[in-house]
């Protein structure tokens, strides 16, 4: 899988942004960033010559309970080079910048997020649901999701929270 | 007086050409589309959220019904995250015949997808002479693991059961037939003027927008991009063979053919190499009843058929994986779909469905 | 004067009539009405007979073995097919056109009916041998199109209009190439009449004479009777089936009946204008080898029809008028200066 | 020369009409399975089964419903053993999970059925049909 970012590029970054932090210990040690920092540093990996991360490889994000975490997987297709940006989002009000200003084709996979994870992207160009029906009204991948009931109201399926789970 | 107006023609998610369940809103002026959006969601079965409610083991079936006409890569994508995250070692011979039954996959979805290209460009007879020859390839399968398309049969820690000599036998009898059968395809496709004048220069994509949309697969490799994960990663046993990436130009639908169509030849080739040079010993490693990786997250990458398949797993230390996340290529690559669609005809709307080569299975996940 | 089997199997009839009723006019009428019958029987058993033979031989050609369930070796399946078709609901989409809509199945099939009578099917045996018979074949085949347009535009769907307006299109495109490459044999033979055209063809066949022509007829052949590779109008994978989207059982099994008597009709064109109609060696009688060849033929369109991809709508028309109509033209003018030369010597 | 491409197509295709066909009179005729296919019916040996439900823990989409009874000797018996294909996918799990080596598939790829209710059957009862007509 190619080599991971340097530790002293990692140390690098963290002189030039205050909020980026990284696990010394770890031998592929991800870089956590406060989310209104998050836009520029992307900028910085992306366009600085020596990184030139241009393939957002993967976009995800995780639910732990007490928080979101965005996971970024960059690559460099120049250097063969990897690294793992995360952000912590607030779990009742999940909001990031959206990637679509840096790499246009995270547009899918970011709708995709807000779909199933709900997390809301700003500046996101056409951020609808994708994958579940446009009327729903839940996230399935949080992991507080109950399945809603659907129902066929005057010809118009429709989803509704189910009285209790018992 | 005259008056022109654009309309919106909806095509899928029943048509006769859109590949599975994708829908796709054409706008027309005529028969000119203006654009092209896709709608997708009809396939949707939520496997990440399944397989968090399943143990490590129990999750594979489900890669299997992700890209379901190669299974065996996303097996292959989904044990080698697992055992990146558990640190398995995975014996030299397990290696082989991982290898071999992926290329033998990825040619059985490029049979695929001539199959359904050329019944789309309106020749039925071309989808039935692809079709005859992924049997070939169905009939293996069924031979190493006991099914023909949801294979299950890499496992984490290696595979199933050793492949049979028949089922090596029965490799060696495929790649040998497959020049006979990539010069049939030669005869009646490529070299046929109608397929050539429906393919060549249509539905551009250039090498910036490929870039753009984080194209995979063969789909960024016809518009020139040297991307090919077997030999970026060299995962597996990827870096004991010898084989070479087919490149297009200029990125239209006729270059997407022709890479695919290169890289059924290259994948007979380390085929090949790897029935000759096939190690002996075990085919699984040791790997405990329960596996319970160590806390933490793994993301791993394969070249599947369609491009780069990704597997992001976080562990939180149990039997059942926290959280997995599948970067599914054909679910990247569909966002291009718009721009090859425009300035074209509505029958190269066609074509260019076909090309791109979505999965549905793999795109709503 | 004329001879073969069926020529004098209807001279006896009409003699017998003759003593019979007596006066001539009532024969005439009777005698056509039978002629008529045996037309419309035949159209409608060619339908039968190469909706099986179609689907056998795109089996065959993909390797596979066809229908072979119904009847020895799958014989009776058009005969299931039909019956299917005939059970079928009969569904009326909502928002239509009715008039049209129902009136452009019945109304596609009259042209091909009607075509029938100019074919000279053996010495003398020809319903209405007009002196402008090709000229009259050539305008009623373009009817055809009228009905595509009609039940596209009435069926309130897209996908049907598209088809619709791509018959139109299309026939812009062939009509032109086909009458220029069709003036050759004309200016051959020195006359529009069927059975002259067949005659002028007793000792050496159109096909040999014209062989740019005999081309061009194939490729607008095909295009005429919107058979694959030039099955625009129905576009399976594009515009799902064209005009008859919204058509279910009957009404379908209509469009389904004229696109075989189009075929048939194609091959016996093929046949009478090039490949020397019921022209042949004396050990069968005329009327066999008129069939036989139409047969040959139809297998032909069939077998390009099962090999070849689809041609984009700008492609077809593009090779129409790029393509075919200055080789129709140059055709022509080789032709004139064959007969001058011919005529000098 | 443009057209050549086409006579060579129609010479496949004509090479192919009366060619070797590939497809079989199905019924009459029938592919023969392979030694490791996986599907039709849970073939259950009721001798060797200990009843330790480790086929229905491996399932993942639990499609294995089993009913097992303790008598006075402590020892375990299968009373029923359904298996519901409508959710099963044939992945082999239960088969590689058995201890004892009882469970097997029995290969049968007609699979289907008119109603849903015949999707579901009991691998007990059916070990026990078995052996009646055995004997």
């Amino acid at each position: 899988m190619g080599k991971y970012f340097d530790k002293e590029k990692l140390e690098l970054l963290k002189a030039q942004f205050d909020t980026a932090e990284y696990d010394a210990e770890q031998a592929e040690p991800a870089i956590y960033i406060g989310k209104e920092q998050l836009l520029g540093l992307m900028r910085v990996l992306r366009e600085t010559p020596t990184y030139a991360f241009d393939r957002m490889s993967n976009l995800t994000a995780v639910d732990y309970k007490e928080y979101f975490e965005m996971v970024y997987s960059l690559y460099s297709r120049r250097f063969d080079m990897w690294i793992t940006v995360k952000v912590k989002l607030d779990h009742d009000k999940p909001e990031v910048e959206s990637m679509t200003q840096i790499w246009e084709g995270t547009n899918f996979e970011e709708r995709e997020t807000y779909d199933l994870m709900g997390i809301n992207f700003i500046h996101h160009p056409d951020l609808r649901r994708i994958l579940m029906p446009d009327n729903y009204d839940a996230h399935p991948l949080r992991k507080d999701f109950v399945p809603l009931e659907p129902k066929i109201e005057g010809g118009v399926l429709t989803w509704h929270k189910q009285k209790s789970m018992s | 007086m005259a008056q022109t107006e654009k309309y919106v023609l909806n095509m899928g998610p029943q048509h006769p050409s859109t590949h599975g369940v994708l829908q796709v809103q054409v706008e027309l002026d005529g028969e000119n589309i203006v654009g092209a959006k896709p709608i997708m969601g009809y396939l949707h079965r939520g496997i990440e959220k399944l397989m968090e409610s399943r143990t490590y083991t129990q999750c594979v079936p489900y890669t299997d019904r992700l890209d379901y006409v190669s299974a065996m890569n996303n097996n292959l994508g989904f044990c080698m995250a697992v055992e990146k995250l558990a640190s398995i070692e995975v014996p030299r011979r397990a290696e082989y015949i991982r290898v071999i039954c992926a290329e033998l996959n990825r040619i059985a979805s490029h049979h695929v997808f001539i199959g359904s290209l050329t019944n789309d460009l309106g020749s039925a007879t071309g989808m039935i002479y692809a079709f005859r020859d992924r049997e070939k390839i169905l009939d293996l399968f069924n031979i190493i693991c006991g099914a023909r398309m949801t294979a299950h049969y890499i496992r984490i820690g290696g595979v199933a059961a050793d492949a049979q000599e028949e089922f090596l036998k029965g490799a060696q009898e495929f790649v040998n037939y497959v020049p006979a059968m990539l010069d049939e395809y030669d005869r009646i496709f490529t070299g046929n003027e109608i397929f050539q004048a429906r393919m060549k220069g249509t539905s551009i994509i250039t090498r910036e927008t490929a870039l753009k949309y984080s194209m995979s697969g063969p789909n960024i490799r016809a518009s020139g991009v040297d991307y090919d994960i077997r030999k970026i990663d060299k995962y597996g046993a990827y870096g004991d063979f010898d084989f070479e990436i087919p490149l297009g130009e200029q990125g239209d639908n006729w270059d997407r053919y022709i890479v695919r169509l290169k890289e059924v030849q290259q994948s007979a080739n380390i085929i090949q190499q790897a029935l000759d040079n096939m190690p002996d010993g075990p085919v699984m490693a040791k790997v405990p009843k329960v596996l319970k990786p160590p806390k933490g997250d793994a993301y791993h990458r394969v070249e599947n058929t369609r491009g780069e398949l990704g597997f992001y797993i976080v562990s939180d230390g149990s039997t059942k994986p926290y959280r997995v996340h599948i970067r599914r290529p054909s679910f990247v690559n569909l966002q291009a779909l718009d721009s090859m669609c425009q300035g074209m005809l509505l029958a190269d709307a066609v074509t260019a469905f076909a090309t791109i080569d979505p999965l549905m299975g793999e795109v709503d996940c | 004067m004329h001879s073969g089997i069926l020529y004098s199997t209807a001279q006896a009839l009409r003699e017998i009539l003759m003593s019979l009723v007596g006066i001539p006019i009532i024969v005439d009428i009777i005698m056509t009405v039978i002629c008529a019958t045996i037309l419309l029987l035949i159209m409608a058993t060619s339908a039968l007979v190469f909706t099986l033979g179609e689907r056998k031989i795109c089996a065959f050609i993909q390797v596979r073995i066809g229908p072979n369930r119904v009847g020895p070796g799958g014989l009776l399946q058009s005969v299931a097919d039909m019956i299917k078709l005939m059970d079928k609901e009969d569904i009326v989409p909502k928002g239509i056109d009715k008039w049209l809509w129902v009136l452009s199945p019945i109304l596609l099939l009259v042209p091909s009916a009607l075509i029938y009578a100019f074919f000279p099917f053996d010495d003398g045996v020809i319903l209405a041998d007009v002196n402008v018979g090709l000229f009259l074949l050539i305008a009623i085949t373009s009817q055809t199109v009228l009905p595509f347009l009609m039940g596209g535009y009435a069926s309130n769907s897209k996908y049907s209009m598209i088809g619709g307006m791509r018959t139109v299109a299309q026939m812009l495109g062939y009509e032109v190439p086909m009458v220029f490459a069709l003036m050759g044999i004309v200016m051959l033979t020195g006359s529009l009449k069927m059975s002259a055209i067949v005659e002028a063809q007793s000792n050496v066949w159109f096909i040999v004479l014209q062989p740019l022509a005999f081309l061009i007829y194939i490729v607008t052949a095909l295009l005429e009777s919107n058979r694959p590779p030039f099955n625009l109008v129905e576009g399976e994978s594009e515009i799902i089936a064209g005009p008859f989207t919204e058509y279910t059982g009957m009404r379908w099994a209509l469009f389904f009946l004229a696109e075989f008597s189009n075929l048939m009709c194609i091959g016996i064109l093929t046949t009478t204008l090039f490949l020397g109609g019921w022209h042949g060696p004396d050990f069968l009688p005329g009327f066999c080898w008129f069939w036989i060849k139409t047969f040959i033929c139809v297998l032909f369109y069939q077998w390009v029809g099962w090999t070849f991809p689809r041609l984009r709508i700008d492609t077809m028309l593009s090779f129409g008028w790029k393509v075919l109509l200055p080789i129709a033209l140059i055709n022509v003018l080789l032709t004139g200066v064959g007969i001058y030369i011919y005529n000098i010597m | 020369m443009w057209g050549k491409g086409l006579v060579a197509g129609l010479k496949v295709t004509w090479g192919h009409w009366f060619g070797k066909k590939e497809t079989v009179y199905y019924p009459e005729e029938r592919l023969p399975m392979t030694e490791r296919f996986r599907g039709g019916h849970l073939v259950l040996d009721d001798k060797k089964c200990i009843a330790c439900k480790l086929c229905a823990m491996g399932c993942p989409n639990a499609a294995l419903d089993l009913t097992v009874s303790v008598d006075e000797d402590k020892k375990r018996h299968m009373d029923s053993y359904k298996h519901q294909i409508g959710r099963c996918m044939y992945c082999d799990l239960c088969i590689e999970a058995c201890p004892v080596k009882a469970l097997s598939w029995d290969k049968n790829y007609e699979g289907s059925s008119y109603f849903k209710e015949d999707m579901t059957y009991d691998a007990v009862v059916e070990a026990k049909n078995r052996r009646g007509s055995n004997e």
